[in-house]
């Protein structure tokens, strides 16, 4: 009686099969991307890693390309140090903005918050570098000499990515199956452990996510750095000293940078794509496992 | 019923291919009608787009692109013949002996302070202590106290280069607490800070002053820093902005580079506080 | 009410897919000749390592209804999953031995199993209808094996929910979400969602464990009432509910980490005089 | 014995509500400080004219074009490269296999990559190699390499939050895995994919050190894909750092930047509770 309905030719796994390879060719392409990127890059970069010996990118007296001097080093630094400062800060205040949306803000407040998260994700750098030129750099100036610092840097770029990581938290905290959250409450938990203890580690997987696009964005920023880091090229002794990032350097003198100068820009491209690569690989091996798929 | 649900599925990939065909063949025919391209340096591109708006009113199916992306870049797209046009805001260097320039405006390069800061002017000697940080206080010049903030221009910038050949320092004996990009940025910086000193271009100082921006342009050797010392060659620090070519213009493109340096754009260029060449 | 039901049996499911004839003829009276659904032999399931069934060999009598007890942990569940290939969507589960339905074996590749599992609903232990509304919910497998015609729709809508005795409950509420629904009303629209594919057998993953005396004592009438059209195979802690629903019962058992089967026959007899030790004394309750 | 204490002051709830009130107090800063300068000479015809005096003064029409233009060619390629990526990472391939580790690490390291070297490989890539020259095709490409990330992850996490009762129950009814996708998963993931969308849309719309290489500077009205075309950011980018005395105009251009925001958003709202409808979606409670 089954006979004539099972035999019948397996049609819908066809379908299944053709969509598992057209997604595992988007997929692909969608990878392919930076090998992309990085070989447009390296073509660039060719003429200076001939030309110039690859430790003295990290040994020469300074970085004056003009005058045959290379050393990127101090900028290496100056990206750390800016971009892990905005992560922190901004991991800090996504966080807390995602709690605030899911657990302790009336829904209207939170619809309203999250619209201001998105407006914030959609201000171009050139408005928010403006802003920090011409408001908080005067600011932190009357703190301490120049005003152009680590410090505004990375209060500027901390709040660029407080959207990224805040809206990716809350999307990941509101997948937290109800039933969880119920459990907690039902066992007279305080609210704020019952979203650390519980609500946290079941969206860990989302969570680590939105950090890990916030540290992207911390990475990938140039025109905001540029505008209120000071852009001189120096290790920065303290929070208060000018600091120059490899992205604003590319941004600040790609425009008008020529031959080997120019490649050697590049080049400090390249560094920053390792950079990149090395802090993701730390990302991800320090990230704990997830608790469940 | 379940052949159903897979037939639409090979209909709807070929009708996509076609749509893709059809959409890179009207774009080929698009591109007919004649076009100039310029590339070039930041600082020319706004006043060469008005140019270019101009010249196309009265050359109906001519189109001019103006592109950005830095001096190096226009002159990269000329010697390539990526560019009609390369836009340069500087003189050529040796190295470009190649291309030939055509200059299509001139601009001044002067010190600015900011409005409350007493200091009036300032010597040859002092800029050069200030700027390689002998000098660290503006208590040592005359009135006004607190440290100095140095504004220097990044790598390779025309102003940069002007700035260092006149005084005659080494990009890496300058000591600067802050380096910029552009004009408009160097303004705003020395405007949000009373102890800083920069460089930029005149017109453009002249301008933000007279907006109510709080900076003012310093004299240089007894000259006053205005676009009419420019204009009487009497302002010492002044740059060039041209336009460069890999071999002679002929044709559409020699009219225009013409009409650029006539004196029926002195209007456009004078509205961007640039010298025009013509007097 | 299940005339109804009987005379939608005949209608067409698409250009390919004749229907047999109506299968509701009485089962033969004769016990030996029994017209057998599934024949399971040694068949084994492990998770990677972990085995979790091993060597289970049993026939699933037509038309009839099966209850598998035992223990929690012994393979019951994965042993039900594997009658209508669910095990395929589970991550990292792999079968042996042969699962014969009729002449041919389910696990060959030349079966399609998404046909299978149309001919086979499954009811799992915690309701899971769609976050959508009760119609859709009842509307979405119909679309996705091609019944377009919205009239037809509507009608096998009302037949499986008057089946599963909703109907009255929910007849003008059908846009209300489902997630509205209490427990029981969630597990009767989720049987209701697998009758409406007029499904050959229901397979039922202790289908009243999160639900109150009442709301199981409607679906016990349910499976009383279904028996004749379908075979059902039914795994349950609940040793009543087995004597109370069960033809045959099952009991399976675990032994250092595995399952499998220890007794199966008609209720009546399992019940009075088991064959096995470990049934008599399961079925005492002295065994914790 | 467990009536309530009048005020029960937890240094949490402080902590909680300390941080969304400064991040919107710097918000209202910037955008007060953006409309105090920029709302005098704001207009309906400001939104149609084209500008004049390097754009200093006249509208913002031709740009406006441009910008909705190169966002939505870059939405158009993104978003369903984005869908499947994500849908193989989320639902094809198991979470710690080599193959999902590799596409993942290679899109993070992409989201890495600053925007001004995405515009020197835009220009290389998509403009010179490809042979798209300046345009509005090139920028919007540009762009969709660049939110791919944003979009792929945020994508791949709402699928994942969809719990795996709805999975097994669409097997269960013999639906196919493709059609399980797109009538059960995809809807109730709807609100984290709107999420992705709207950063990626963000971002596409906040960026300019890309555009000014590939979508290029000028200001005419487009009249194809294939045109230069210059983004609002790239305008406001070009009036408050190249042109003189420009910064009443960037100001002005920026609050209509904003507004657009604001209408993509609401836009993306309207389609998300109309999906809700159509789809018959409730909120899982």
């Amino acid at each position: 009686m089954f006979q004539s309905v099972i035999d019948s030719p397996r049609r819908h796994g066809v379908i299944d099969v053709r969509l598992r390879r057209t997604l595992w060719g988007v997929a692909g392409l969608a990878s392919s991307i930076i090998a992309v990127v990085v070989a447009v890059v390296a073509t660039e970069a060719l003429p200076a890693l001939r030309g110039v010996e690859l430790p003295r990118f990290l040994n020469d007296p300074s970085w004056h390309p003009t005058n045959q001097r290379y050393n990127l080093a101090p900028m290496i630094a100056g990206t750390f140090l800016v971009a892990g400062g905005a992560v922190a800060l901004g991991t800090l205040f996504g966080f807390l903005s995602a709690i605030f949306c899911c657990f302790y803000a009336p829904p209207r407040l939170a619809g309203l918050y999250r619209g201001v998260m998105e407006l914030l994700a959609g201000i171009p750098s050139v408005i928010l570098g403006l802003w920090g030129l011409t408001t908080l750099v005067p600011i932190v100036a009357a703190i301490k000499a120049p005003g152009f610092s680590v410090l505004s840097a990375t209060l500027v770029l901390g709040l660029m990515i407080v959207p990224t990581i805040g809206l990716v938290a809350i999307a990941s905290l509101q997948s937290v199956p109800r039933s969880l959250i119920l459990g907690a409450e039902a066992l007279g938990l305080p609210k704020w452990l019952t979203v650390v203890r519980i609500a946290f580690p079941a969206a860990r997987s989302g969570l680590i996510a939105s950090v890990v696009l916030g540290i992207g964005r911390a990475l990938g920023e140039t025109m905001a750095v540029m505008m209120v880091g000071g852009n001189i090229v120096q290790v920065p002794e303290s929070l208060f000293a000018p600091v120059r990032t490899l992205a604003a350097n590319i941004a600040l003198e790609i425009p008008y940078a020529e031959g080997l100068h120019r490649s050697s820009l590049f080049v400090s491209g390249l560094f920053l794509t390792l950079v990149i690569l090395v802090v993701l690989c730390i990302a991800e091996w320090l990230g704990p496992e997830p608790i469940h798929d | 019923m379940i052949r159903a649900i897979s037939f639409p599925f090979r209909k709807g990939r070929s009708f996509l291919a076609l749509s893709v065909m059809a959409l890179l063949s009207v774009a080929a025919s698009a591109h007919a009608a004649e076009t100039i391209v310029l590339t070039g340096s930041s600082t020319v591109a706004p006043l060469m787009a008005e140019i270019g708006k101009r010249f196309e009113e009265t050359h109906p199916n001519l189109r001019i692109d103006v592109q950005t992306g830095g001096s190096s870049r226009g002159v990269r797209d000329a010697r390539a013949g990526l560019a009609d046009i390369g836009m340069v805001s500087r003189p050529l260097t040796d190295s470009e002996r190649d291309l030939t320039a055509f200059t299509l405006a001139y601009d001044g390069v002067a010190f600015i302070l900011h409005k409350s800061n007493p200091v009036k002017t300032l010597t040859r000697q002092q800029i050069i202590d200030i700027f390689t940080g002998k000098v660290r206080d503006w208590s040592e010049i005359g009135p006004g106290r607190g440290t100095i903030v140095v504004e220097n221009k990044a790598e390779g910038r025309s102003t940069l280069e002007l700035f260092l050949t006149h005084f005659d320092i080494k990009s890496s004996d300058v000591k600067a607490a802050v380096v910029v990009g552009d004009n408009q940025e160097a303004i705003k910086v020395i405007a949000g800070n009373p102890l800083a000193i920069g460089y930029v271009s005149i017109g453009s100082a002249v301008t933000e002053a007279g907006l109510g921006v709080p900076i003012k342009p310093l004299p240089m050797d007894g000259v006053e820093a205005t676009i009419d010392a420019v204009k009487q060659k009497r302002f010492p620090l002044v740059r060039e902005l041209n336009l460069v070519v890999r071999k002679q213009p002929e044709g559409v493109v020699k009219e225009f580079i013409a009409y650029a340096q006539s004196d029926q754009v002195t209007d456009l260029v004078k509205d961007l506080y640039y010298v025009p060449v013509g007097h | 009410m299940y005339t109804q039901l009987a005379e939608t049996r005949h209608g067409h499911l698409g250009p390919n897919l004749e229907f047999p004839e109506p299968p509701c003829r009485p089962a033969r009276i004769d016990g030996q000749a029994r017209d057998l659904l599934w024949r399971v032999s040694d068949l084994g399931v492990h998770y990677g390592r972990k085995t979790v069934l091993s060597s289970v060999s049993i026939g699933l009598p037509k038309g009839k209804v099966t209850a598998i007890i035992g223990p929690s942990g012994c393979g019951k569940s994965t042993f039900l999953c594997c009658l209508n290939r669910l095990s395929d969507s589970m991550e990292g589960c792999c079968v042996e031995g042969r699962i014969m339905i009729g002449s041919q074996d389910i696990r060959s590749p030349s079966v399609d199993d998404i046909a299978l599992r149309r001919r086979i609903g499954y009811i799992f232990q915690k309701p899971n209808p769609f976050p959508m509304s009760i119609r859709r919910n009842l509307e979405l497998p119909l679309k996705a094996h091609g019944v377009r015609d919205a009239a037809e729709i509507g009608r096998r809508i009302e037949s499986s929910l008057v089946a599963v005795g909703l109907w009255s409950e929910v007849k003008d509420r059908l846009n209300a979400s489902a997630l509205h629904l209490s427990g029981g009303q969630q597990q009767r629209l989720c049987i209701a969602r697998a009758l409406v594919l007029e499904p050959e057998a229901l397979l039922m993953d202790e289908p009243c464990s999160a639900l109150d005396p009442i709301a199981t004592g409607v679906i016990e009438d349910l499976i009383h009432s279904l028996r004749q059209r379908l075979t059902i195979v039914m795994v349950t802690h609940n040793l009543n509910q087995a004597k109370r629903v069960g033809d045959e019962v099952a009991l399976f058992w675990c032994r250092d980490g595995f399952g499998y089967l220890v007794e199966t026959g008609p209720a009546q007899r399992v019940f009075e005089a088991p064959q096995d030790e470990l049934t008599k004394l399961y079925i005492s309750g002295r065994i914790c | 014995m467990i009536e309530r204490s009048r005020f029960r002051f937890d240094g949490h709830l402080l902590l909680v509500w300390a941080a969304p009130l400064t991040i919107t107090a710097i918000f209202v800063w910037i955008v007060g400080g953006v409309l105090l300068h920029g709302l005098d000479q704001l207009s309906w015809s400001y939104l149609v004219e084209a500008p004049r005096r390097a754009g200093r003064q006249g509208g913002i029409g031709p740009i406006l074009v441009s910008t909705l233009l190169i966002v939505s060619v870059c939405l158009a390629v993104a978003i369903p490269l984005a869908l499947g990526a994500a849908l193989l990472l989320a639902e094809f391939v198991p979470r710690r296999s080599t193959g999902a580790r590799i596409v993942r690490l290679s899109l993070d390291v992409l989201a890495g990559v600053p925007s001004i070297v995405f515009g020197l490989f835009g220009s290389a890539f998509f403009c010179s190699l490809l042979g798209l020259r300046f345009s509005i095709l090139s920028g919007g490409l540009t762009l969709a390499c660049m939110i791919l990330p944003v979009l792929i992850r945020t994508i791949e996490q709402s699928l994942r939050g969809v719990p795996n009762a709805y999975r097994m129950g669409a097997a269960a009814l013999g639906l196919t895995r493709t059609r399980a996708i797109v009538t059960v998963l995809l809807p109730v993931a709807a609100p984290g994919v709107l999420v992705g969308v709207l950063l990626g849309v963000g971002r596409a719309v906040a960026e300019t050190a890309a555009l000014i290489f590939t979508s290029g500077y000028v200001d005419r009205m487009p009249s194809s894909v294939l045109d230069s075309g210059r983004a609002l950011s790239v305008h406001i980018f070009d009036l408050s750092l190249n042109v003189p005395g420009g910064d009443a105009a960037a100001y002005r251009a920026s609050i209509v930047l904003l507004l657009l925001l604001m209408l993509i958003n609401g836009g993306m709202l309207c389609i998300h509770s109309l999906l809700k409808r159509v789809m018959g979606i409730s909120a899982q409670i």
